[in-house]
């Protein structure tokens, strides 16, 4: 085990680099461009026994994805923004062949106008794609989180594919102290990985991605959300077991002084650092408040949502992301799904820095509401 | 229930499908005539027609292209 | 020709009766025999090979979209080679639609990257799996349905996509044209094609019953009026050598193709005299 | 916790200044965070970066607003942006000028970098410079690791005369 400071970018590298993927199909986007380089370099340094396909864009990047993972080999890829928006009918179709592949997403901000900053808006666009995304707070994470991914995606019980989700420059241009675990660790804890529902192999014939009409179509997509479901189970397993060999506690969310707490935070991804320092300062001024952080937002943890804020009153949803005439996604999903007064607050959107003058004005306006939802920081004029 | 991700796992199983109901017209080849040419078999869409010159009726759909491309006549297109 | 004890194509699929498509698959999958991996385009073949829970492929097939069938070509061919598995033959087939327009990019990155496959484009001249619309390998003067001829239209009103051309352009080192009314010419090329190394493309025309507008048993006979009337030349380019691999003994006049086909029924004689001119000039520029 | 804000301009090496920073106090045994901020500017455009160092694990992800200490790559930007922005009382401020005449209002250490740079490597490349003269001047971060990181950033020759630049750098009053 070496300790390294590093960008999120070089930590999902790394954890590319220990999980052996054998193709690695990848275009370059800001911010997630360095992963791609690193991977480049590293196949080139043959520190990865893989094949580097130089794809003409991501949504051939993501067709090869499914290609090769159709063909039976671990697989990675990564993007960004329009990267994302531009594989979407492809990200449908992967889910849909549960091919298990893993994609780590920088989360940037969709264009018009052209942006490249983060925000959540490209994963949130595809939530409904069949894919696992878990949200990660800081670079230690994005590579833990993109191991157990490959676990999680590959257990027979669930076979979709996973979406990493990091928010671009705030997590994947900030170098940060990461612990890079040892290959031989990593190997017991991730075996190689062996298809049994799809590969393609002369010696055994299948036929992949078939045209299936109304008499099937249903159930297949009714298996996807079983799959779905069972999956929370197996991301908890798999963060037990990653804890046991690695030292490093993850779950579906993450409480944090939520027990007591008349009011929580719920929010995804690096923003959940500095709620937390707010909770913090609050709770030394006597206020009783807590956050909980949204790991896996697909599948949604409704019971452990639930379990962690039944006894608050009130909910201060932030997001980074907009559903027009509703609110933030996770805002809309806590709604349809929790049962406790919420208030959603739209934030950081094109890269805006969400400073804790804008978590105070959430915790402000969740006290004492005003409306449903509200846009922190947002000029007036 | 249906296969994850509709994976088809014993492909060739077209086979269950007997196309030969579509037929209008049947191929009815003369073996006296048949001069080995292989057209017949080689361009039948619905592989059909065996090494033998036997022709399958469970599949042919009567399309006529054997009988249309048979230099030496012998396959004739017989109403059902 | 070796005929096969059984075809890689198996019978049952849902094919048009006179299918041209089923032809030309079934003589490529029967050359290249039982080790290799087919990707297809969305698109008539496609549809009507896996429509689940059955499947017609006797060798292992994925199809993921219309557009990218030569990217997910790309992964399957990348995933096969790292397991050391080199023998196995890579072979993607789309429509004229799925390479020569929407999956033009996806084809030209995978042509580009030098993998080691045969991408096979079944040209039937406009996209016959949705009704026959209008596509960039739609010849002069042919009516479909998104260009159809009318009071102020003769049909389509651009030549077709000179697509084995774009592809030889690429500088990979086999390109053929071929037709299913050719066999052995056409098997010829596709055991080539898969005896070099790096990426090759056939273009195989493909009369289409419903969409061309003819009796199904003429299938065979159109694909043989586009070749003898010089609206469709059979050459490769190898290595980039160009040559002819048929020469039919006489060019017929192209009045001879488009008149038995309803899709040209409607053009007038000045239309026609256009397209003999047109022909006349590509087999000059070829050489035939 | 101390926060550190650079000023440069793309191509001056201010975003590898920050991370040289972090990755120095991390082998001094501290926790520690850099990140840029990016714009979609080209090469001589402003950029700033950031870095932060503490005892314990840093969980603030936002911008620095109000830095302990702030260095300045290149006086032009001067008159460019406003390098005190948001500066605090007891804020340092470090700039690379051959003199600088201020207001007075600030504390200001003002550091040659270029004509180290010029000298010593035979380019305006002053990052490494203006970090060991903030070593000597905070003592924030060990000469030590500072130059062990140096060495790790720019391998060979290269490295070589940063880590003789940046000594010089710190050995300067």
């Amino acid at each position: 085990m070496v300790k390294e400071v590093m960008t999120s970018n070089k930590a999902v590298a790394e954890a590319v680099r220990l999980a052996k993927p054998q193709v690695i199909p990848v275009y370059p986007i800001t911010p997630q461009t360095t992963i791609s380089e690193y991977l480049a370099q590293y196949v080139a340094d043959e520190k990865i026994d893989a094949k580097y396909v130089k794809v003409e864009s991501e949504h051939s990047a993501i067709s090869a994805a499914v290609g090769a993972s159709g063909a039976g080999v671990r697989v990675f890829t990564a993007t960004s923004s329009q990267g994302l928006m531009l594989m979407h009918e492809i990200l449908y179709a992967a889910a849909g062949m549960r091919v298990p592949i893993v994609l780590a997403d920088a989360n940037r901000a969709i264009s018009a106008p052209l942006n490249i900053w983060n925000d959540q808006q490209d994963s949130i666009a595809q939530r409904d794609a069949g894919w696992l995304q878990i949200y990660v707070e800081n670079a230690q994470e994005a590579l833990d989180t993109t191991l157990m991914a490959y676990k999680v995606s590959e257990n027979p019980d669930v076979l979709l594919p996973s979406m990493v989700c990091l928010d671009g420059f705030i997590l994947t241009h900030t170098v940060e102290p990461v612990e890079i675990p040892d290959q031989e660790n990593v190997d017991a804890f991730l075996p190689p990985y062996v298809p049994e529902h799809a590969f393609l192999d002369p010696k055994q014939p299948m036929s992949i991605g078939n045209f299936a009409d109304p008499q099937y179509y249903t159930e297949a997509r009714y298996a996807m959300e079983v799959a779905m479901t069972k999956s929370l189970d197996v991301i908890q397993q798999t963060c037990d077991e990653f804890a046991e060999i690695f030292g490093r506690k993850y779950g579906l969310v993450e409480p944090y002084k939520t027990e007591d707490a008349e009011i929580i935070f719920v929010a995804m991804g690096s923003l959940c650092s500095t709620i937390r320092v707010m909770v913090d300062q609050l709770r030394e001024k006597g206020e009783k408040v807590g956050l909980l952080k949204i790991r896996a937002y697909r599948p949604f943890p409704v019971e452990a949502i639930t379990e962690a804020v039944k006894d608050c009153q009130k909910l201060a949803v932030i997001d980074k992301n907009f559903s027009f005439g509703i609110g933030g996604a996770l805002y809309a999903d806590m709604k349809v799904k929790i049962d406790k007064e919420m208030y959603g607050f739209v934030a950081g959107l094109g890269g805006r820095d969400i400073t804790p003058e804008f978590i105070m004005e959430a915790y402000e306006k969740t006290k004492a509401p005003e409306q449903d939802v509200t846009w922190l920081g947002l000029k007036e004029e | 229930m249906v296969s994850i991700g509709c994976v088809i796992k014993n492909p060739g199983n077209t086979r269950n499908n007997k196309t030969g109901s579509w037929r209008t017209f049947k191929p009815v080849l003369d073996k006296e005539k048949c001069i080995d040419c292989d057209n017949c078999i080689i361009f039948c869409p619905d592989s059909s027609i065996n090494k033998q010159h036997d022709i399958d009726y469970d599949y042919c759909k009567g399309c006529g292209i054997c009988s249309n491309e048979c230099p030496s006549d012998a396959i004739e297109m017989v109403k059902e | 020709m070796d005929i096969p004890d059984k075809d890689l194509l198996a019978p049952g699929h849902r094919g048009c009766a006179g299918c041209g498509a089923s032809i030309g698959v079934k003589l490529a999958l029967n050359a290249l025999g039982e080790n290799t991996v087919a990707i297809s385009a969305t698109g008539c073949l496609e549809v009507m090979t896996t429509p689940y829970p059955e499947s017609a492929w006797e060798v292992p097939f994925i199809h993921v979209a219309f557009e990218n069938s030569g990217a997910v070509a790309s992964g399957v061919e990348a995933a096969l080679r790292i397991q050391g598995k080199d023998d196995v033959n890579v072979v993607a087939f789309g429509g004229d639609g799925g390479t020569v327009d929407i999956g033009l990019q996806s084809l030209s990155g995978a042509m580009e990257r030098g993998h080691n496959m045969l991408y096979i484009c079944y040209d039937n001249e406009a996209y016959m799996n949705t009704g026959i619309q209008r596509s960039g390998a739609t010849p002069y003067g042919a009516s479909t349905t998104t260009s159809p001829k009318g009071s102020a239209s003769f049909g389509e009103d651009k030549p077709k996509k000179d697509m084995p051309m774009i592809m030889a352009a690429h500088g990979i080192p086999y390109v053929a044209t071929a037709s299913i009314a050719y066999p052995e010419d056409f098997v010829n090329k596709v055991k080539k094609a898969a005896s070099i190394k790096g990426p090759a493309y056939i273009h195989l025309q493909q009369p289409c019953t419903t969409g061309w507008g003819f009796d199904p048993s003429k299938t065979i006979e159109m694909g043989r009026l586009a070749v003898e009337t010089g609206s469709w030349i059979l050459y490769e380019i190898e290595n980039g050598e160009f040559n002819i691999t048929f020469t039919p003994e006489e060019i017929k006049p192209v009045k001879e193709y488009l008149s038995v086909q309803k899709r040209f029924r409607h053009l007038p004689e000045e239309q026609i005299e256009k397209i003999q001119k047109y022909v006349d000039a590509q087999c000059s520029e070829l050489g035939l | 916790m101390i926060e550190i804000r650079f000023h440069g301009r793309g191509g001056q090496g201010a975003v590898t200044a920050a991370e040289i920073l972090a990755k120095a106090a991390f082998k001094d045994g501290k926790y520690s965070q850099a990140f840029p901020f990016f714009g979609v500017e080209r090469r001589g455009a402003p950029v700033m970066a950031f870095t932060r160092i503490d005892d314990k694990p840093i969980d603030l992800r936002y911008q620095v607003y109000n830095p302990d200490y702030v260095l300045v790559l290149d006086d032009g930007l001067l008159n460019v942006v406003d390098v005190f922005s948001g500066i605090k009382d007891n804020t340092e401020v470090t700039i690379n000028t051959e003199s600088f005449e201020g207001s007075g209002e600030h504390a200001v250490h003002s550091i040659d970098a270029t004509g180290i740079a010029l000298d010593m490597l035979g380019r305006n490349i002053v990052n490494t410079i203006i970090l060991g003269y903030f070593a000597k001047k905070t003592q924030a971060v060990s000469i030590e690791s500072l130059l062990e990181v140096i060495k790790e950033t720019f391998p060979g020759k290269v490295g070589e005369l940063n880590v003789e630049a940046t000594k010089k750098a710190y050995e300067m009053d």
